[in-house]
């Protein structure tokens, strides 16, 4: 059982990793704000749900574990809540979704204070 | 071998001197607090960085662990943190009422206008 | 009950100005604010003398804060060095605060009044803090709340200059305060404790040590900043220039006067068992910039047509008066900084009172607008012709004392340069004094000006009191004499 | 295995920060701001187990409000360029 | 620490004051979990709330109501500044030479004054959390200094910017097209901060209770705490939040944590102690020690929360 455990927590902490990469790698090469968000996602869904469970394996029945479903709860709420703040912000700035029948110009960066 | 246990701190020290650059060389009000922020947290993380002895752990007693790292440059910074927040908060609402009073935030500017006055 | 306070007095001094604070906020009448600061301030002064006679009766007194004993806790530690400086912070607090009032209530906004007085307080507890304490940490502490509340001070005047010259000296001070930590840091990291007296007696052991030498560098640059030496006093002029006027005379009087007694503390008391200064070359440093500071500010002093601004640079003169004495590090020169510390606050503090009459009734305060103001506000005048003289060095003035010392240090010391620059920078300060008293007492009112009486009597009465202080202590200089003595062998002797 | 996870959270951590400098847009920076704050809750969960004191977990919970709370300052700033207008009533004075 | 150097020289050169001020946010959460590595786990926890927290949003504060691009032009100046700094750095570098090796367990920092703390602290005071004990016991008088700082930022804030009670009247209501300019609109975001402030709320107690065993502590609490109304006036507009805790309580919350903590401090003095003695306060001295820490603790609390809500909503409730 105990093994079955261990296992478990340990393929869970890979597949967490692999996806916190995967996530980063999308945020970095994916063409615009809307679809890096959903690189941000992977890591705030996938990588942390993944790594924080293997932990909580690891953890046991204990108070690190109900920390650890807290961290959780909270990062499942608020995550999405905040990046859709964001992507209600960025829409409201100007910047439209990347659309492949658009016209170029659509797609450059948006408002007046959006500028670098 | 020698100079290995130093590099931490010459990393700080050039953390610290970006900071120190940035209060000094710019003209941006607001830009001149993220200096001194930047400074400061510098300073921050040079006292941590002696506080830390090797193989201890927060120094949290608990059972079975013997050494922990130095517990009173954390409290120093934890006031020094306060006080840096202190002077964050009140320089910028000084910030606030200079650009009322003037309409920029830029340091030169502001002499510009001085001398005229 | 007054064994129990007595016996806690050295926590009172500060703590009082502390609670008091507060109490001004929760009431939120001006009136009510300004009666607690005054009250306080009075009762401050009480055991600061009290204090003061108590050191010259047993000796240096600590107090365990937490009855923790010294390295582990914080301890406050008076003796005669801290005792004077207690002395003069609360003297000047409590002459100020009653001509604060009419004062400040002609140039601050009525909302905010109340909280200007727990500013006042927040700032005296800051430098009583400074003065009294024992630990360099705590002495960050408290250098902060004075300094904050002093930002916050310098910006509350009508003029919108007076904004930037408070960022000015927030973004100085706050490096100054930093560096000071930088320099605390490394000499915790080498000794391990934070106690004055600890240091004093771990540092000679450590003398060769790099990171003491940098740490010393950086203390004294950090108190340098603040205590505005020559080359760093770029932020003085023009917050004093713009401040309220009474805030401008309590901190000219104060504010540098509690950082020059750090410098000599960090230098004297905790470096001062090591041939560390004299090996770093610290004290010829310090003498060229002092040179410098007399010279250069009596100069710039000369040409200024704001009087409170001419005033400031004369400030960075004597400042350079006091680190000269200071850096002489004999006891004869220590007394002359010492007296001169003393008395300049007195004279300083009475003459931008001056100032501030002149503005309540003026709203101005540039030399041409005073064409002939003598004939208009006599007494206040009058008081600004006494204090000029001091600041001049007049025989039976309190300057003259403290110049008299000073030269002799000098003289024994064989610094001839330093005596020729206290004289040219006497002569200066004839020459700027005088600009004014001529424009005031020479000059016609032009025509047309508006017709000012004296100012009222609650301003005139605490101005008066200081400059006369001053002369006071000019004719009957015994007391000060003896205690500056006192103190300048207490902080040259190092630990007892 | 802990060590591999600290090294995928800080090759995107570091990737994050790369976006952050990059931009090109605020959105971006933020985006990025946001991740790199999630990932430091992870980092610091990880490290307790690492480090063998997982009491530590308060604090990871505290970067993760404090990220919200942030990122949501952050959006409404760059949405209303204000951070909460006074609308009406003076009669709440500050003072 | 490469991510903090890499952050520095990208916050000197970048003249979009906004993106300085989101790095700066990244920089001091880099520096929180620095933090963390090197054991400072109290100070990772102040760091974070403070520096990523408060000081962010403060300075987004300032941004909105000034500008947020830095105007580019050739700084004669800063030839002089790079030199200073250079000068001032190798000075710095050269007094690292006798400094102590990293970690060095035998260095005298770690053999005077700290050893005591954490052999005599479990015994002399009782709590696990030995920041805690040097903090509020030992060293309380540096914290008493401490409250006192962040109560003068608060009230300087407040004589800097804030706006006077009976000041110009307006009688100007909401109007729908601003309602709209606001994220009260956006359920989501409303539904989500009503179900987390009460936990918000709920946690910064926790970290206030907790703070003698764990990390956490008066400090933190109260900054937390205050980031729950922060959160509210940030999805709800400014005005309401006043309402809800008008400037009158803050002020009074303000004053009585200072006050709580000195009168702590004070009597120590009818029980036969010197100021800040807690040990005199209850029947053993550990007791009264862990009762003294608790109330100066609460008082940091409260002071902080305070003086957070005030200086936040004293900088929103600006105009421009």
């Amino acid at each position: 059982m105990d093994i079955i455990l261990e296992l478990l927590s340990w393929g869970l902490l890979a597949v967490g990793a692999i996806f916190l990469i995967i996530g980063g790698i999308g945020m970095v090469r994916l063409p615009d704000v809307f679809a890096r968000m959903h690189g941000a996602g992977i890591i705030d869904t996938m990588g942390v749900g993944a790594v924080l469970s293997g932990l909580m394996i690891q953890g046991g029945m204990s108070i690190v574990t109900i920390k650890l479903i807290l961290i959780l709860v909270f990062i499942v709420f608020t995550s999405p809540t905040a990046t859709h703040a964001l992507a209600r912000a960025a829409l409201h700035g100007g910047v439209r979704p990347r659309n492949n029948e658009a016209p170029e110009e659509d797609t450059s960066q948006g408002g007046s204070s959006s500028k670098t | 071998m020698e100079f290995l246990g130093l590099i931490n701190y010459w990393i700080v020290i050039v953390l610290m001197m970006t900071g120190f650059y940035i209060v000094i060389a710019h003209d941006n009000l607001v830009k001149k607090i993220v200096g001194l922020n930047i400074f400061q947290v510098s300073v921050f993380v040079f006292y941590i960085t002696m506080a830390k002895v090797e193989g201890g752990t927060a120094p949290i007693l608990a059972e079975g662990i013997t050494t922990y790292s130095n517990p009173l440059p954390h409290v120093l910074i934890l006031t020094a943190i306060v006080v840096g927040v202190a002077t964050t908060a009140l320089g910028l609402a000084l910030v606030v009422r200079i650009r009322d009073a003037y309409g920029t935030i830029e340091d030169d500017e502001l002499e510009n206008q001085e001398g005229e006055s | 009950m007054a064994a129990l306070f007595s016996s806690h007095l050295p926590a009172l001094q500060v703590v009082l100005a502390l609670l008091a604070a507060p109490l001004c906020v929760m009431l939120r009448r001006p009136n009510a604010a300004w009666f607690i600061a005054t009250a306080v301030t009075w009762a401050l002064l009480a055991i600061a003398v009290v204090l003061l006679g108590r050191v010259l009766d047993i000796g240096t007194i600590t107090y365990a804060l937490g009855n923790w004993p010294a390295p582990w806790g914080i301890e406050y530690r008076i003796d005669l060095a801290n005792a004077f400086v207690l002395v003069l912070v609360t003297l000047i607090g409590s002459v100020v605060i009653p001509y604060a009032r009419a004062s400040i209530a002609a140039e601050v906004e009525e909302p905010r009044i109340y909280l200007f007085y727990c500013m006042y307080l927040l700032n005296l507890a800051g430098l009583l803090g400074i003065a009294i304490t024992g630990d360099v940490f705590n002495l960050f502490v408290f250098l902060e709340i004075s300094s904050l509340s002093s930002y916050v001070m310098i910006s509350l005047s009508r003029d919108r200059r007076a904004l930037v010259a408070a960022y000015r000296y927030l973004i100085m001070g706050t490096i100054g305060a930093t560096f000071y930590i930088i320099g605390v840091g490394m000499m915790y990291q080498v000794t391990g404790t934070l106690n004055m007296v600890n240091l004093a007696t771990l540092i000679p052991d450590l003398v060769d040590n790099r990171t003491v030498m940098v740490a010393l560098a950086f203390l004294s640059v950090g108190l340098c900043l603040k205590l505005a030496l020559f080359p760093l006093h770029m932020w003085l002029p023009n917050a004093y220039t713009y401040a309220p006027s009474a805030v401008s005379a309590f901190l000219a009087a104060t504010g540098t006067k509690v950082a020059v007694y750090a410098l000599a503390r960090i230098l004297f008391t905790v470096f001062g068992g090591s041939s560390l200064i004299d090996d770093f070359g610290l004290q010829e440093i310090l003498v060229t910039f002092a040179v410098l500071a007399m010279i250069g500010g009596s100069a710039v002093a000369v040409y200024e047509s704001n009087v409170k601004r001419l005033l400031a640079y004369s400030s960075v003169a004597q400042i350079g008066y006091m680190i000269l004495g200071l850096s002489m590090a004999s006891v004869i020169g220590m007394t002359a900084g010492l007296v001169h510390l003393f008395n300049h606050a007195l004279m300083k503090g009475g003459l931008f009172m001056v100032m501030g009459c002149v503005f309540f009734r003026l709203s101005s305060v540039q030399v041409e607008d005073m064409d002939g103001l003598a004939k208009r506000m006599p007494l206040t005048m009058a008081a600004f012709v006494a204090g000029g003289f001091g600041l001049i060095g007049m025989p039976l003035t309190a300057g003259f004392i403290s110049k008299w010392y000073l030269i002799q240090a000098a003289l024994e010391k064989g610094w001839w340069a330093a005596v020729a620059a206290i004289l040219i920078s006497s002569l200066l300060a004839v020459i700027y004094v005088w600009r004014v008293v001529e424009a005031a007492y020479f000059k016609p009112p032009p025509k047309g000006a508006a017709e000012v009486g004296e100012a009222p009597l609650s301003m005139l009465v605490p101005m008066w009191v200081m400059i006369g202080m001053s002369y006071y202590f000019g004719i009957d200089a015994t007391l000060t004499l003896d205690i500056a003595t006192g103190a300048a062998e207490t902080l040259l002797g190092g630990v007892q | 295995m802990m060590v591999a996870v600290t090294l995928a959270v800080l090759v995107t951590m570091a990737l994050a920060v790369f976006r952050s400098i990059l931009g090109p847009t605020v959105y971006d920076r933020i985006l990025a701001v946001n991740a790199f704050g999630t990932l430091t809750v992870v980092l610091i969960s990880v490290y307790g187990f690492l480090s063998e004191r997982p009491e530590f977990l308060d604090l990871a919970l505290v970067y993760a409000l404090i990220n919200f709370i942030g990122t949501i300052a952050v959006s409404k700033y760059v949405e209303f360029s204000h951070m909460g207008r006074p609308t009406g009533g003076d009669e709440l004075g500050d003072i | 620490m490469g991510f903090m150097a890499v952050i520095g020289f990208a916050v000197a050169r970048l003249r979009n004051l906004f993106a300085v001020v989101m790095l700066t946010g990244i920089f001091s959460l880099t520096a929180a979990v620095l933090y963390v590595l090197l054991d400072a786990v109290d100070v990772a926890f102040t760091e974070a709330a403070v520096g990523a927290g408060i000081s962010t949003v403060l300075m987004l504060g300032t941004l909105a109501l000034t500008s947020s691009e830095e105007r580019v032009e050739s700084t004669g100046g800063s030839r002089w500044a790079l030199v200073l700094v250079v000068v001032t750095g190798a000075i710095l570098v050269y007094g690292t030479f006798d400094m102590p090796a990293f970690g060095d367990p035998t260095a005298a920092i770690h053999h005077h004054v700290a050893p005591y703390y954490l052999e005599k602290s479990g015994q002399e005071i009782g709590l696990p959390n030995v920041v805690t004990s040097v903090l509020a016991s030992y060293r309380g008088y540096d914290t008493l200094g401490e409250v006192f700082v962040i109560f003068t930022a608060a009230i300087g804030v407040l004589l800097i910017i804030g706006r006077p009670q009976f000041g110009r009247r307006r009688s100007h209501r909401m109007l729908v097209g601003e309602l709209h300019e606001s994220m009260r609109t956006n359920v989501i975001l409303r539904v989500v901060s009503k179900l987390l402030i009460p936990v918000i709320l709920l946690f910064a107690l926790y970290v206030q209770w907790h703070g003698d065993f764990g990390p956490g502590g008066g400090f933190q609490a109260g900054v937390i705490f205050a980031s729950g109304f922060i959160l509210y006036a940030l999805i709800f507009d400014i005005d309401t939040a006043r309402t809800m805790i008008p400037a009158r309580v803050t002020r009074i919350f303000l004053c009585l944590g200072v006050l709580l903590y000195t009168g702590v401090g004070i009597a120590g003095f009818f029980m036969g102690g010197n100021f800040l003695n807690y040990s005199v306060l209850a029947a053993t001295p550990v007791s009264g020690q862990h009762l003294g820490i608790l109330l100066v603790e609460f008082g940091v609390g409260l002071t902080v929360a305070a003086a957070m809500i005030s200086i936040f909503f004293t900088f929103a409730r600006q105009e421009h």
